[in-house]
């Protein structure tokens, strides 16, 4: 851990103009990333993790923009803004251009692993191909080296008879040999960062556990720096080192993993860990979180969180609460983002606690069951993590992982 | 399965709608009022006799199973028929008028081709821009004119009006240049070419609009594909991301889009080969129609659905060629 | 033709234009929520006004013709026809001293207001024969469209229904019926079911029976999505007859997609008829039909009268791109995915 | 110099001697005169043969191949014709009166298409009596023989018995231009035949036909400067054309008669009041002005005027009879004549031509307004044909069709209103007064002009009166050439067209 951070993300602020209105996906977050650290970022879908992913690498899609804060890499700047002579915002000078980050950053320099395997492969394309694409892109290597490099990260991430399935599609590879190819390619590339979105969420939990113990291992060899963004709480604990806890498009609680688990500070981080079994925990049963996570695009007042908080008060309607540092922990800060630690002061003790089934109800109403099909059709479009239709099915499904889901 | 053991099987598989093309043709030649030896003489005056005599050498006289199996163990050697009407085998005719028809079909597709991908793929990288818009009121246009009327137009504004190009007929490349009057092979494939020109733009516009729209949509889905995020996370230049990446993957409709509408546009060859006066199976399939000659409609039937099976067989080759999933046979 | 024949599965309209319509949400758009959606976008709104516009016209064209049909019966009443305000008549040849054959529209010279498009060459008021016009091309497109839809509809839901081999034999009918190109299958229909007298209700059943496999084929691959729903399995474990299954369930849930498909179908339908009548397969003379109007127009007066040529040509862009942009419309506002 | 040719410029243009000529129809491919019966393959024939006779401008047969005018002996059953001694075919054979012959028995020995002009020839006695005098007998005096058969092309009796079928696409007459490439529906090269035995000498050095079938494309053509010359310029066009600079629109008449028949054998048009009533229902004159304009005349005997010229017909008294636009006539006489006037629903069929169908359309929407309902029926040509010769009264009640022939009125009278030919080409199935079809039979079998001329107007009077058909209008042949084209000029014998060489005129190239 060296003092000044690889990554330093500072009150970020990513939005998507839609027909219906203005969604804020990532509303002010900040973070910082350490050579040779994981860092987690964790919440339900539709929290804006993938959207600050790909913020981060300044590849947000229209209609979505960077509309404020600041990103800085090793000391370059990623995105910032400053005010202009007529008071308006304009790019910050010292911004990487476009091509700057095509060129220098991302592959180079921040690598990604997608969610799902099965899609971020082409499918016309050899796999191997694909591979020394990259490779020659991003480290100036010759077809034929590259083409060896390509073969030599292939072995590296445990693929067998690397030589031969170079030459092989996409379609015949399984699951798990896909995301060690996506793995390949980020590692291939020999960034310093590298984002890692949900990468083992589409496989099945064996495989996810050879993954993850290969990321480990090779984490330790080229000691490269992690963004691990994921629901799973189980791999939070198994990967990483720090952890933010993301809730619409805010950070609710930021600390080390161990702190997080053992002294969870955010009622949103309990919740999330009731939800899922611990090894470290004996509990008669989960309880899954109530409600379902309202619409960025229309957030409830206050804190976020309140309508389906257990410790929700009336001051949690009013007050909508910053990340606060609440507690260090192994040199790292502890923020959290809850009323009812002392730091706030603005009297949540004295506040009358909501009453269940009162305002939960109608918060969650209002996005939920009665307006069903806008809803529904509306999650394509503005959903917060990259408006694709196909995430609208995960809405409804509880954070916990349901299971070993495995496509063939 | 190899390539060509797939192409023989998918040929074969071609078999039973040929099958039934020829009961349809069959059975609608055959329920027609009419007598096809009564048309034959013309309104002459025949005895009974004479009719007869014609019938038993057209075996018209059998039962209409007969002469079903009849035509079809004629059509396996590669006998369409006699066209009564023009006094020669309907195969013979077909071989002299498939030539024009295919250069007409297939240099409307080329042009269709050339001109909507990369306008269909500028449109979807510039979405929403005025590019996008122009070319999508182009396409729009494209798919609601009919085929003849831009013919009409054409010939209007560029023969007749500015006297550029030509308004009628063909040059056919696979003849000598002597035969169409031409002193050199220069000369000869020029004028192929101007001769070309409109009816390929007239019958090619449908096409060139619905592969527009289509590449269009296929290269807004394509871009939005996670390996093309992927690419461009890894620093992809923009314009091989288009190129390449999103490209392939995204003309795999296409290819099915091409041969399906094969039928489409070998139905307007009909139409856009008698407004330019093209001596192809579509005009003599008119000629047919209008001398009502049974076995010259029955074979161009069956010879058009042949031509669109095939291209449909090719298509399907390629299919497999392009997108690495497909195994000759099925799909994964 | 197994790969062929789900290549053709991929023609229904999502596919067409880019990934189907999915599953979850169509089965729960409302027809009422489709209509706000397409009125809220520019293009399918004008498609809709373009269709409406059109429609009326027709209707009116329909009235008016009644009206003068009626009053037409004798000599002495013709007079009183003319008093109708609003059109000529779409077939009369105006009596020698009345007719000008071939006078140019209005805004050329020797054009009047009266003819504001000209006259063509019997001396009939062109644009009287145009607004006549839409009235054959939209009830002929609605028409053999319904044909199509309604045959389509029964063998793509049995089809899909029942699988196996009443799948397999009434698909490969229907695609057989596919591979014969429209226009040539339609006229040879047409030609030898008249007996060599082609008239447009020849046209109309044979445009319609061409399109049987278009609609059975997105019908059955609807009705094969649906039938694996829950609650078919639940109907059917109910006792509830088959066909009252496919009736109430089935086609019901089949219907949005169909619907788009329809709509951009009635076009092509138009196209078709259009270069029918352009043969002189079509409407037969002196139907004001626009196609056949182009075929009198180019046949004999391509040069003298360019204007003959042009008009019934933008008659039938215009109606066409006004069921094209509606269909988009409709098909844009049912696929939540090709969103602007 | 022949094989010279080839690979010279045949396409259009002011660039050496070579015509491009654009025909309506592409011949059927039958270049046997024997054989051949369309009117395409006629005009290749025209070139490539000459007749026994040929007709002039003025539709009058002058000696080609005969020396001199034909001998009637034997009242009219024997006729001794001498032909020129010089005259040789494209191989070098002398034309002998063995050939000549040959080409009057061929078509009734061999029952061609054409045997129905011939079939009065006796073929026995039809023989050369020496090299250059031939004697053609017939079964019985035929009037037309003299006006129409004479114009005999005449083949190369040792090649064309050598090889029917080769000699029917390998051509070898005695003509100006001999045969030189053909494809079917495509085109035909003729090249101009240098030791052509007759005068004059032809100026082209080479022709090539094509074919436009739609009167639209073959303007689009010579406008765009794709051909030297069309064939047949719809007169809506003329104007335009005419207008263009470097091109010239020709014009004559022709025997072309074009018809409006009424079914006499079934139905309310049995009644002549009811046909008259409908020919005074619409005015001809108008319609042949608004769409023939200058490319045809009105007509009111069924002999087109041309033919009415040469044989010095009391036309006026015919155009006199016709009825005129009378819509009160009309009204009445249908009124009365009508069984059933609120029930009749006249159906008119015609073929699928523009002007034909514009004429039913006309007759239709003026019987429309006299409250009757009548319909329009454009057939296919091979459905008509069928159609029209049926007799029932559900199937037509009027008819409009056309007939082209020579100068001879029983082209027209026994063809189109004989019994013999009642159900094979002609649907009126007109009974007529007692000696009306014997008076055409008559006519036929006579030898004397003369005698003819005045059985043929008591015929045309009944005609004019009774009106089985009404006459309609007469279509001029027209041909449209670049101007660079010389010594153009339609034939009024649609199959001499394009009349490229002979006494009158003799086509060129201005090549400046």
């Amino acid at each position: 851990m060296s003092s000044e951070p690889l990554l330093r993300v500072e009150n970020l602020k990513t939005q998507f103009f839609t027909e219906t209105g203005t969604v804020r996906a990532v509303d002010g977050i900040s973070f910082e990333v350490y050579e040779g650290e994981i860092v987690g970022l964790v919440g339900e879908s539709g929290a804006g993790k993938s959207v600050a992913s790909m913020s981060l690498l300044r590849l947000v899609e229209s209609p979505g923009e960077i509309v404020g804060g600041t990103i800085e890499y090793k000391g370059e700047t990623i995105f910032d803004l400053e005010e202009g002579p007529d008071g308006e915002l304009r790019e910050h000078p010292d911004m990487l251009s476009e091509s700057e980050m095509r060129e220098r950053i991302r592959g180079r320099e921040i690598a990604v692993i997608f969610q799902d395997p099965m899609e971020s492969l082409n499918p016309v394309f050899t796999v191997g191909g694909q591979l020394r694409e990259f490779i020659e892109i991003n480290r100036e290597l010759p077809k034929d080296e590259a083409k060896a490099e390509a073969v030599r990260m292939l072995r590296e991430v445990g693929i067998p008879d690397p030589e031969d399935r170079y030459e092989e599609y996409p379609h015949q590879f399984s699951g798990g040999m896909r995301q060690r190819v996506l793995i390949a390619m980020a590692l291939a590339c020999e960034p310093n960062l590298i984002i890692a979105d949900e990468p083992t969420t589409a496989l099945d939990v064996t495989v996810e556990g050879q993954i993850l113990d290969l990321v480990d291992d090779l984490q330790d060899r080229y000691d490269t720096s992690f963004i691990w963004v994921t629901h799973d709480m189980g791999v939070v604990a198994e990967i990483c080192d720090r952890v933010n806890v993301m809730y619409l498009g805010e950070v609710v609680e930021q600390a080390p993993v161990d702190e997080l688990f053992y002294d969870t500070k955010h009622p949103y981080t309990s919740a999330l860990l009731d939800s899922m079994p611990r090894p470290d925990r004996t509990v008669d049963e989960l309880e899954p979180i109530e409600g379902v996570m309202p619409e960025a695009i229309n957030p409830p007042s206050g804190c976020r969180f309140h309508p389906r908080c257990p410790d929700a008060r009336e001051v949690c309607t009013r007050v909508h609460p910053e990340n606060l540092e609440v507690d260090q922990a192994e040199g790292y800060p502890h923020r959290a983002a809850c009323v009812k630690h002392d730091v706030f002061d603005v009297g949540y003790d004295e506040s009358v606690p909501l009453e269940k089934g009162d305002e939960a109800e109608t918060r969650v109403g209002e996005t939920g069951s009665d307006e069903n099909v806008d809803s529904t059709v509306e999650e394509g479009q503005a959903s917060t993590d990259g408006g694709k239709a196909n995430e609208a099915n995960q809405t409804n499904r509880s954070p916990n992982r349901d299971g070993g889901e495995s496509r063939p | 399965m190899g390539l060509l053991r797939y192409t023989i099987y998918r040929l074969l598989q071609a078999i039973p709608v040929l099958i039934g093309i020829s009961i349809i043709t069959f059975v609608l030649a055959n329920l027609a009022p009419g007598d096809p030896v009564r048309l034959m003489l013309q309104g002459q005056q025949a005895d009974e006799e004479l009719i007869r005599t014609i019938e038993q050498r057209y075996g018209l006289d059998q039962p209409l199973h007969v002469r079903y199996w009849n035509y079809m163990t004629g059509l396996v050697q590669g006998d369409l028929g006699y066209s009564i009407h023009r006094r020669r085998p309907v195969s013979d005719l077909m071989l002299e008028r498939a030539g024009p028809t295919l250069l007409l079909v297939l240099s409307a597709y080329l042009f269709a081709i050339v001109t909507a991908i990369p306008l269909g793929i500028i449109a979807a990288k510039r979405r929403n821009e005025p590019t996008d818009h122009i070319s999508r009121i182009v396409a729009l246009i494209g798919v609601s004119t009919p085929s003849f009327w831009i013919g009409i137009m054409l010939i209007i504004v560029f023969a007749v009006r500015l006297g550029v190009l030509p308004s009628a007929g063909l040059v056919y490349p696979w003849q000598p240049p002597e035969a169409a009057g031409h002193g050199s092979y220069l000369e000869h494939w020029t004028e192929t070419i101007r001769h070309l020109i409109l009816p390929m733009i007239a019958l090619g516009t449908l096409q060139m609009a619905t592969l527009m729209r289509v590449e269009r949509t296929q290269m807004i889905e394509s871009l939005q594909e996670e390996y093309v995020k992927l690419a461009r996370a890894y620093g992809v230049p923009e314009r091989t991301i288009l190129r390449k990446h999103a490209f392939r993957s995204a003309q795999l409709p296409i290819i099915t889009i091409i041969g399906l509408n094969l039928s489409t546009a070998l139905g307007g060859a009909v139409l856009v080969e008698t407004v330019f006066a093209i001596n192809g199976i579509g005009r003599l399939f008119v000629e047919a129609i209008q001398q009502l000659d049974y076995q010259l409609i029955m074979g161009i039937t069956m010879v058009l659905g042949f031509m669109f099976v095939v291209g449909v067989v090719i298509t399907d080759i390629s299919y497999a060629y392009i997108d690495p999933r497909v195994t000759y046979g099925e799909r994964e | 033709m197994a790969t062929t024949e789900s290549q053709l599965d991929d023609q229904e309209p999502g596919a067409a234009e880019g990934g189907s319509v999915d599953e979850e949400v169509e089965t729960r758009v409302g027809w009422r929520y489709t209509l706000a959606k397409v009125k809220r976008d520019a293009t399918a709104r004008i498609g809709l006004y373009i269709v409406a516009f059109v429609i009326f016209i027709a209707a009116f064209a329909a009235i008016d013709s009644n009206l003068s049909r009626l009053t037409f019966d004798t000599m002495s009443d013709y007079t009183a026809a003319q008093a109708i305000p609003f059109f000529d008549h779409p077939t009369r040849i105006p009596p020698p001293g009345e007719a000008h054959p071939n006078e140019p529209p209005v805004f050329v010279d020797g054009g009047s207001l009266s003819h504001p498009l000209g006259t063509d060459p019997q001396g009939r008021d062109y644009f009287t024969r145009i607004i006549y016009g839409s009235q054959v091309s939209v009830s002929v497109g609605l028409a053999s469209t319904a044909i199509g839809l309604i045959g389509g509809t029964i063998i793509g839901s049995i089809a899909g229904y029942y699988g196996g081999w009443i799948d397999d034999l009434l698909m490969r009918s229907v695609e057989t019926v596919y591979a014969i190109p429209p226009l040539v299958l339609i006229i040879v229909f047409t030609v030898f079911i008249s007996g060599g007298s082609p008239d447009i209700q020849y046209a109309v059943i044979g445009v319609g029976i061409a399109f049987i496999p278009v609609f059975a084929r997105i019908i059955r691959s609807r009705v094969l999505s649906v039938r694996e729903m829950d609650y078919i399995e639940a109907a059917r474990a109910a006792g509830v007859k088959d066909r009252n299954i496919i009736r109430r369930h089935v086609i019901p849930n089949s219907f949005a997609p169909v619907m788009v498909y329809a709509t951009l179908q009635i076009g092509v339908t138009i196209l078709i008829v259009a270069g029918l009548s352009f043969l002189g397969y079509g409407a037969q003379p002196p139907t004001p039909d626009w196609g056949e109007m182009l075929r009198i127009a180019h046949g004999r007066y391509m040069h003298s009268n360019i204007w003959l040529s042009i008009w019934p040509g933008l008659a039938i862009l215009v109606t066409i791109m006004g069921f094209n942009l509606f269909g988009d419309g409709l098909q844009d506002a049912l696929d939540p995915r090709i969103e602007n | 110099m022949v094989a010279g040719c080839i690979g010279g410029d045949n396409g259009a243009g002011p660039d050496g001697q070579h015509l491009l000529y654009t025909q309506e129809v592409n011949p059927e491919g039958d270049f046997d005169p024997i054989v051949s019966n369309d009117a395409y393959s006629a005009q290749i024939i025209h070139q490539v043969y000459d007749g026994l006779y040929e007709y002039d401008y003025d539709l009058e047969l002058q000696p080609k191949l005969a020396a001199g005018e034909p001998e009637e002996e034997e009242d009219g059953e024997r006729y001794i014709i001498e032909i020129v001694d010089d005259a040789e075919f494209h191989n070098g054979d002398p034309v002998t009166a063995e050939d000549v012959a040959h080409s009057f028995t061929a078509p009734v020995e061999e029952d061609t298409d054409n045997r129905p002009e011939y079939d009065f020839i006796d073929v026995d006695g039809t023989e050369a009596i020496d090299e250059h005098t031939v004697q053609i007998d017939l079964e019985h005096p035929y009037g037309p023989f003299e006006t129409l058969t004479v114009a005999t092309y005449v083949v190369n009796e040792s090649v064309r018995t050598d090889d029917p079928d080769d000699y029917n696409t390998n051509p070898v007459g005695s003509g100006p231009f001999t045969f030189d490439d053909w494809t079917s529906d495509e085109f035909v090269e003729l090249e101009a035949w240098d030791d052509y035995w007759g005068d004059p000498q032809p100026e082209l050095e080479s022709v090539r036909f094509e074919a436009a079938e739609d009167d639209a494309g073959r303007v689009s053509q010579i406008l765009a400067g794709d051909t030297d010359a069309i064939a047949t310029v719809p007169p809506e066009d003329w104007d335009q054309i005419d207008g263009e600079e470097g091109i010239d629109v020709h014009r004559t008449e022709s025997p072309s008669y074009m018809y409006v028949a009424f079914n006499c054998n079934e139905g309310e048009t049995t009644d002549p009041e009811v046909r008259r009533g409908i020919a005074h229902a619409f005015s001809m004159s108008e319609f042949v002005d608004a769409n023939l304009g200058d490319g045809g005349t009105p007509i009111a005997s069924p002999i087109p005027p041309i033919v009415n010229e040469i044989w010095d017909f009391p036309t006026d008294d015919w155009d006199e009879a016709t009825p005129d636009y009378d819509p009160d006539e009309a009204e009445e006489l249908l009124e009365s004549g009508l069984d059933d006037p609120d029930d009749w629903n006249p159906t008119i069929i015609v073929p699928p031509d523009d002007v034909r169908i514009a004429l039913g359309e006309l007759i239709a929407s003026r019987l429309d307004e006299l409250g009757y309902d009548a319909e329009v029926q454009s057939l296919d040509f091979a459905t008509l044909t069928d159609t029209y010769i049926s007799g029932d009264a559900d199937d037509y009640e009027m008819y409009i069709l056309g007939w082209t022939g020579g100068p001879d009125p029983d082209v027209y009278l026994y063809n189109l209103f004989h019994e013999d030919n009642a159900g094979v080409t002609q649907g009126h199935f007109y009974e007529g007064s007692d000696d009306f079809h014997d008076t055409i039979s008559e006519a036929r079998q006579t030898a004397d002009q003369d005698e003819r001329r005045e059985m043929y107007i008591d015929v045309i009077d009944e005609i004019v009166e009774e009106l089985p058909a009404m006459a309609a209008y007469s279509e001029h042949n027209t041909i449209a050439t670049q101007d660079y084209v010389t010594d153009m000029q339609p034939h009024p014998n649609v199959s001499y067209n394009p009349e490229l060489v002979s006494d009158d005129n003799n086509v060129g190239i201005d090549e400046e």
